[in-house]
């Protein structure tokens, strides 16, 4: 009774709601009413205080919607929920309305709705079977028996579970394990050499540092000139620039020998002294003497 | 437990006590010491790498040896640990009462999950015929006991739920198949939706003497009992 | 244990086993479901009200049973408690070592405080002429190659770090005079200037796991574990 501190929810119906709730039996898709209580712990004993038809309004808050009443009258009947009869069933949720209005109790709108679906599922099961209705009564009449069976089976297994020896409450574990633990521990690892490397290392990096610029082996404008100059003296053919060249220079100097010739090529010409020609782009670059005044 | 006692210990009450190998002593010395339940995978591991025929061997060996002490070796949903034996249970309860109780909508939602897991809110509310209050399901997964299980290939996918090895452990289930009357309920199609039941009795009573299962078929079974 | 086999339990490696008798089951339950050791008289409480000479002989009864388990029965201060059997201790705290490779950095502050010692931190930033990372000196803390040698007299009062024997027996020291000096470098060939950058990514690639961040490694959960 513990969930019964909460009044049921007093609403007021009309017959759309009538006609649109009464559906809910008949597909058993949808519920129509939370079920009393925040749902959360407490009590855990099955319903209570269902015996005695006397205690019918003190009882009526503690089910939890029409279905859970009319398992616990089905109960009542006290053969297995197969054997049920509907009828009798029927009558037995319809008196229990009754009785709670004469009371004056409000009744929350799914109890009325589903005496409302009875009542017509009791005189359809009378009526004589002339047409056949789709559904027909006896069908309606069995899925409301196997909804029954179905909650009545789960009823049962929960209070089966809650009877089990339960941890915490008839079984205990240990009370103060001890507790495993896994330590992650590193083992560092290191080696004389590299010690020694990286000490040596810092004191490289923060050695005073002197700069020394290398010597780049370079042929100068003015010493290309000079050669130019005087080997254009030997000859009055035409001449590769390459054969300007020191013959055993390396291929760094052969580079900056060969520019500096040419700019001091360049040189000779502007000023007169050697004409320069070329058959093509990239063709040999022939340098030749020009003799004093045949230029003009 | 289910595989436990393989070894061929016999069944006497008067038992050669073997001296416990040292798999044993180490398994149980774990098992002691651990705060939570192991399995046979961790409890490998913890052994320093054990593999895991042997650490079943030694598991078997060792509920056999608890199996008439005051502690006992249990199986929960895979994992393993001691816990005090049930018939002890009114020496220990006193100044005890640790299990907070369930509602009795959260006892019968807990029910519904765990015998047809996994399962849907509105698979819930159906065989409940109530709408289940906002604060049950949140009861039962802060317990640990169910915990979401993705969601339902259909409309809408709602969110289903499933137990959880904690609720085995605490109901003292070794797997689900231990949850008390699963087979019978099974068998008599009480696990069924009522549509599928409602189907199967149709088809039944249009053939009556086809089918004499009369589990569930209206026409024979409202004898005058009541009247 | 002494006053223990008063039913005549053969010392033998093959002992008949005895059915613990209901007072040593349930003393067994009690002790283990216990959060705290508990007296003789706690206990015969506990048992509703047992006298303290069964509690006592259901005791007796237990030692002598876990005499040789992986768990033991001990009295600690007239208080009893199951714990676990000393030479079984190292599972419930088991290392899991990791071989990891000092990193540059602190290879490098190692061996300016090997060449310097005593030094403070600020002295081995001056000498590097880079800032060091806490996290450094802890790790050559950690591994037990330095360790604090009290603080310089100097404003501020740092502390000063010097070098521990296990330092040199890791590096093969007979003493720190060992460590070569200056010229001797230079001779070697080891104050050339080198590219660093490029250095660094040839030891990178020669050993990928050596990171100068040793915090993840995960994957090697339970390494060598089997051996």
């Amino acid at each position: 009774m513990n969930e019964n501190s909460e009044e049921l929810p007093s609403q007021d119906l009309s017959p759309e709601d009538l006609s649109a709730k009464s559906g809910f039996m008949l597909d058993g898709e949808n519920a129509n009413r939370e079920e009393p209580g925040a749902g959360g712990w407490d009590e855990e004993v099955p319903n209570p205080a269902h015996q005695g038809s006397d205690k019918l309004y003190l009882a009526l808050d503690g089910w939890e919607g029409p279905l859970d009443l009319l398992l616990d009258l089905a109960r009542r009947q006290k053969v297995d929920l197969r054997q049920i009869s509907i009828l009798a069933l029927v009558d037995q949720y319809l008196t229990y309305i009754e009785r709670a209005a004469d009371l004056k109790l409000e009744l929350a709108a799914d109890y009325l709705v589903m005496a409302a679906w009875l009542a017509y599922l009791k005189s359809a099961l009378l009526l004589p079977k002339k047409e056949q209705e789709d559904p027909s009564p006896e069908e309606l009449a069995l899925r409301l028996q196997l909804r029954l069976q179905r909650l009545g089976a789960m009823r049962e297994a929960a209070a089966r579970l809650m009877a089990r020896d339960r941890i915490g409450r008839d079984i205990f574990l240990r009370g103060a394990p001890e507790g495993l633990r896994i330590d992650r521990k590193t083992l560092w690892k290191s080696d004389a050499y590299s010690l020694i490397q990286a000490y040596g290392q810092v004191k490289a990096r923060t050695a005073p540092r002197i700069y020394h610029v290398a010597d780049r082996p370079v042929m100068t404008l003015d010493s290309a000139l000079d050669r130019v100059s005087a080997m254009l003296g030997v000859s009055l053919e035409w001449m590769d620039i390459r054969e300007f060249l020191p013959p055993h220079a390396n291929a760094e100097l052969r580079k900056s020998a060969l520019a500096s010739s040419f700019v001091a090529a360049l040189e000779l010409a502007r000023t007169g002294r050697a004409e320069i020609a070329q058959d093509g782009a990239f063709a040999p670059l022939r340098i030749r003497r020009l003799q004093e005044g045949s230029r003009a | 437990m289910s595989e436990a006692p393989e070894e061929a210990v016999p069944h006497d009450d008067m038992v050669p006590e073997r001296t416990p190998d040292e798999v044993e002593r180490a398994l149980e010395a774990t098992l002691f010491a651990s705060e939570e339940p192991l399995s046979v995978d961790a409890l490998g591991m913890h052994l320093g790498g054990l593999d895991n025929g042997s650490v079943r061997a030694g598991l078997s060996a060792l509920v056999q040896h608890y199996s008439d002490r005051g502690v006992r070796l249990v199986e929960r949903g895979k994992r393993w640990h001691f816990e005090t034996a049930p018939d002890l249970a009114h020496l220990l309860r006193r100044e005890r009462e640790q299990v907070r109780r369930l509602s009795r909508a959260a006892t019968e939602v807990l029910a519904i999950i765990a015998y047809h897991e996994p399962v849907s809110r509105a698979e819930i509310e159906s065989i409940r015929g109530v709408q289940t209050a906002k604060g049950t399901l949140d009861v039962l997964l802060e317990a640990g006991w169910i915990k979401l299980a993705g969601r339902r290939e259909v409309p809408g996918r709602p969110v289903i739920y499933a137990t959880t090895p904690e609720f085995l452990d605490h109901f003292g289930l070794a797997s689900r198949r231990d949850l008390p009357g699963i087979d019978e309920l099974r068998a008599a199609g009480l696990l069924d939706p009522v549509d599928e039941a409602l189907e199967d009795a149709m088809a039944a009573s249009a053939q009556p003497d086809e089918e004499p299962d009369c589990e569930s078929d209206p026409d024979n079974e409202w004898p005058d009992e009541d009247d």
